[in-house]
């Protein structure tokens, strides 16, 4: 039986949470932080043979340090291959090798929809935020997206302010209405509180597993629409032992993980 | 017929106010000395574009060279969003910069399309999004949904870029301008091939016969530059593989700086206006931070293995 | 995990029949150890392609192993028109294959589309003439002729093609099937990459640590790769830039042989199914024409420069 | 006065025809023979900065060895340039980079129109040629082509059996009509008989000059159309001294030229 020490941090069980969706041989895009630290939790564990890249043009990086961009200089050497944009987003995202990419936003919305543009309307925008980058790209082309976000009203509000990126846009349908490739969409919604995943027939994010120390009640307050819950809802499987030695021993011994307390994943 | 000058006579000759202007780098090889010259010479009324922009565009942006700017992106990675961006467009300081919003797919696959003389190119991504409900500068041109003639599927197609400018950093360069790189390409290939003309600064110029001893490394051909400029340092505080890394520190000290239109104000006097070229900036750097911290940033070494392209 | 087999393994479990096949090379990096597998396995009805064919195509359509050809040109070079080819076209010897004309432009950005996952792309060629007029097996989704929904010009859409299997010959691999190469690329990487999955043959398996000292030479990734060959002199009698020169003498012998039905199969039953491999082929070529005239073929050696990723 | 060696052969005098169809600073898409003969006489006397790159995707090579093809192993060490077919003929001819591009075919007719794909109908050919490879986009985007053919009534039909490259179709605006981009087209036909220009109003190729030796009955008796002919029509100006020079004692040192009068360039 695994066996599951208490003194975990919450950025360290999200990290876990993530791992978790990642199988063994899937080819993955990630960005720096959470979604290098799942992937590489999935490698150190159940899945050895997952390969990462990065939209910068990179694959199968080897970095010495953790790398603080998708740019960053660590991932040149030791790499398999480094090419540029159109190889990672072009021949691999959108020629359809991706299973999983990890996705962020300021706004998630019910349909798993990711806003990283405005707050506020486009042409005057309370807050102007950096725009698609990636993201839209791989919300659109990846099998499986894993979105990680802070649970609180407004970053999950039923509708977000702005599309930036595909979720399930307006419900069942859509996504094959505009032709984006089948077997595409957001997988499962991460947060500080709680696992989301999408039914497969209304393709609205429903209530899976509460994380240890948090309630149903707590989790459906903090959410902005209506949160359904599945009949077999559960408590998360907390870190086990093997995955968090992964993390402090061999991926991130300088802790660097709790930065993510500091911006409010507690 | 050599291609060398100064950054100075090669932003001079070569970039007019109101070109349309590619600036290569992805952290790795940013030509930001190319861009501390544009803001110095204080080009006007610019349209800039790569994928994933950074601190040198939103410098650009703050400085007032910037009309309009094709982006996808654009932050100061881990310190965060950009301030002079979204000063520009939420307050209109010092003013409000038009924006055509593309993704990291779709900017690069037109650069690529521009470069190729392809009128435009399908792509598969913003679909489905408010993307497509936003249109900037280029109105109803900025893309176009079709039905496959194929296959009846629908398409969106996005139009080729073709750049009046191409700027890149690269580690070498002959003096006619054959450009070579290793490592992170970010969109550079595309983008400055897609331009009417390139300008290239490198960390070192080397001979034809070293372009020679590896061609497959060249990304530009020469006689699509139009000036070559022997810039080390060039990507400062960005970097370029072999060369040196990240100047981390001074990222800080640009997001701190930038907080304020008073200390980006200062940032730039101090960084940019009160300095006249790279060798002066180099030693401004040394002169507050110290060559230790200089040396600091220079790059350990590592052989590659050697490759014979005889028969 | 290592996909490192026998060239034998390779074609018995990745090429079916039927099979949609990429082989690239253009002189340079000819896969022929695996177009004689091929041969040599009485494979059928394959449906073959890439941008500029020579000797290695004809042979496999003299040996009967194909049944479709998307083609923009094939011939022996210096030795003039493909034998083969011409008789297979004439005359039906062995059976007319069918063929899909395209260019040297439109067919590798078919496969370029195919790679990056277009579902197909414009191209500047083929208009106003017969190339239009001919349809091969795919009809009408040969092309498709629109008005550009930007400015109204007419605008050509070549399909993205998406081969069964790739096959293509490299300098080096790892063991996982990272492949790597220097030198003339004709249309490989995008053969390669548009292909569901890719077989390597190589000069050399490196380690993984030597592909990562230069992993900008890396055109497909290992994740693509189902098998791993190692397979020095494979090109023969093309070449390998920095291993071994063209075998001029080798492709008159081809060339005369080719001339007659009679010849021809005297050349397959000596130079194919009468050897096991690649090995006994060139114990072979070394048994007939002397180890000296093999020595011949090998290249000189230069060095280029060694480069550095370090930061 | 340039001086005028009597001693040449006819490939000679054609290699030198094409040479000066060349411009200093033009970029060029050279085959093997007459096209880099062309070229490099160019680079040797009045265009030093021409610069030559072949459709397998090299740029500027410096060959220790005549190529005898495209793809040629000699080509790969000292180029500038090395990337692949899309480079070549995507990036830079379909780019709108290429100044002026060498054609040859086994017919071509008064609209300068090539057929490398059949002689005779399509689909029962009597003789199957190799197709297009680089000649259509060549002819489609170049903005000179240079056409190199034997002078006879067969190889300059009226109409060609097929087109495969496109010369002017089938007249005045066809070129637009379909789309292919200003200023591109043949250019000159160039025979071991004459040199033939193309009309600008009607697009069909005139004489402009008989080389020494040949009359301008002779080249209208061998030509497949009614041939009309320049009102200055004049000798060809046979190779200068230094011309000669560069061909013999630079460029092709072994005489491998001469194959071209066996194959009836004479």
């Amino acid at each position: 039986m695994t066996e599951h020490p208490r003194d975990y941090i919450k950025p360290e069980l999200m990290a876990c949470c993530g791992a978790r969706e990642i199988a063994d041989g899937d080819v993955v895009v990630v960005g720096t932080g959470f979604p290098t630290m799942s992937a590489n939790i999935a490698k150190h564990t159940h899945a050895p043979r997952a390969v990462m890249m990065q939209e910068s043009g990179v694959y199968d990086a080897r970095p010495r340090r953790p790398a603080l961009s998708v740019g960053d200089a660590c991932l040149n050497p030791g790499a398999a291959m480094i090419g540029g944009l159109t190889d990672v987003m072009g021949m691999f995202l959108q020629g359809g090798w991706v299973d999983v990419g990890f996705l962020s936003g300021s706004q998630v919305d019910r349909f798993g929809n990711l806003n990283t543009t405005c707050i506020g309307p486009y042409d005057r925008p309370k807050n102007r935020l950096p725009g698609s980058g990636g993201a839209n790209p791989i919300g659109a082309l990846a099998k499986r997206c894993l979105i990680i976000v802070q649970h609180d009203p407004k970053r999950l509000p039923a509708r977000v302010d702005f599309i930036t990126t595909p979720g399930y846009i307006d419900g069942p349908g859509a996504r094959e209405k505009w032709g984006l490739p089948r077997g595409t969409g957001p997988h499962v919604i991460i947060t500080n509180k709680a696992v989301l995943r999408f039914d497969p027939d209304t393709k609205e994010a429903y209530l899976a597993s509460y994380h240890p120390g948090s309630t149903i009640d707590e989790i459906r307050a903090a959410t902005g629409w209506d949160l359904r819950v599945a009949d077999d809802v559960h408590e998360t499987e907390p870190p086990g032992a093997e995955e968090l030695k992964t993390i402090r021993e061999v991926l991130d011994p300088n802790r660097m993980i709790r930065i993510y307390e500091g911006k409010g994943y507690v | 017929m050599s291609k060398v000058m100064t950054m100075r006579e090669a932003i001079a000759d070569h970039v007019a106010d109101g070109d349309f202007v590619y600036i290569g780098g992805y952290v790795c090889r940013t030509p930001f000395a190319a861009v501390h010259e544009m803001i110095r010479q204080r080009k006007k009324d610019l349209t800039i574009t790569r994928g994933n922009a950074a601190d040198d565009f939103d410098m650009m942006i703050g400085a007032g060279v910037v009309k309009r700017f094709y982006s996808t992106f654009i932050s100061l990675g881990m310190y965060g969003l950009a301030r002079c961006y979204r000063r520009s467009l939420e307050k209109g300081i010092p003013h409000k910069i038009e924006v055509e919003e593309y993704t990291n797919l779709s900017l690069p696959m037109m650069l690529m399309a521009g470069a190729m003389g392809m009128p435009f190119i399908p792509v598969k991504d913003m679909v489905g999004t408010d993307l497509l409900n936003i249109k900037g500068f280029l109105g109803d041109g900025k893309y176009k949904l079709i039905d496959s003639p194929f296959d009846g599927a629908p398409v969106l197609l996005a139009p080729a870029l073709h750049p009046d400018v191409g700027i890149i950093h690269v580690q070498q360069a002959d003096e006619d301008g054959n450009a070579q790189i290793w490592g992170i390409g970010g969109d550079c290939k595309w983008g400055a091939n897609a331009a009417k003309k390139v300008i290239v600064s490198c960390e070192r110029i080397v001979s034809r016969e070293v372009v020679g001893k590896d061609p497959s490394r060249t990304i530009v051909p020469d006689f699509k530059v139009c000036a070559v400029v022997e810039e080390p340092f060039a990507s400062h505080p960005g970097y370029t593989p072999g060369f040196y890394d990240i100047d981390f520190g001074f990222g800080y000290l640009y997001q701190q700086a930038s907080n304020t239109v008073e200390g980006f104000e200062a940032f730039l006097k101090e960084w940019v206006y009160d300095l006249p070229d790279r060798a002066a900036y180099l030693q401004h750097y040394i002169d507050r931070f110290g060559y230790a911290q200089f040396r600091r940033l220079q790059a350990k070494f590592d052989y590659g293995y050697p490759v014979s392209y005889e028969y």
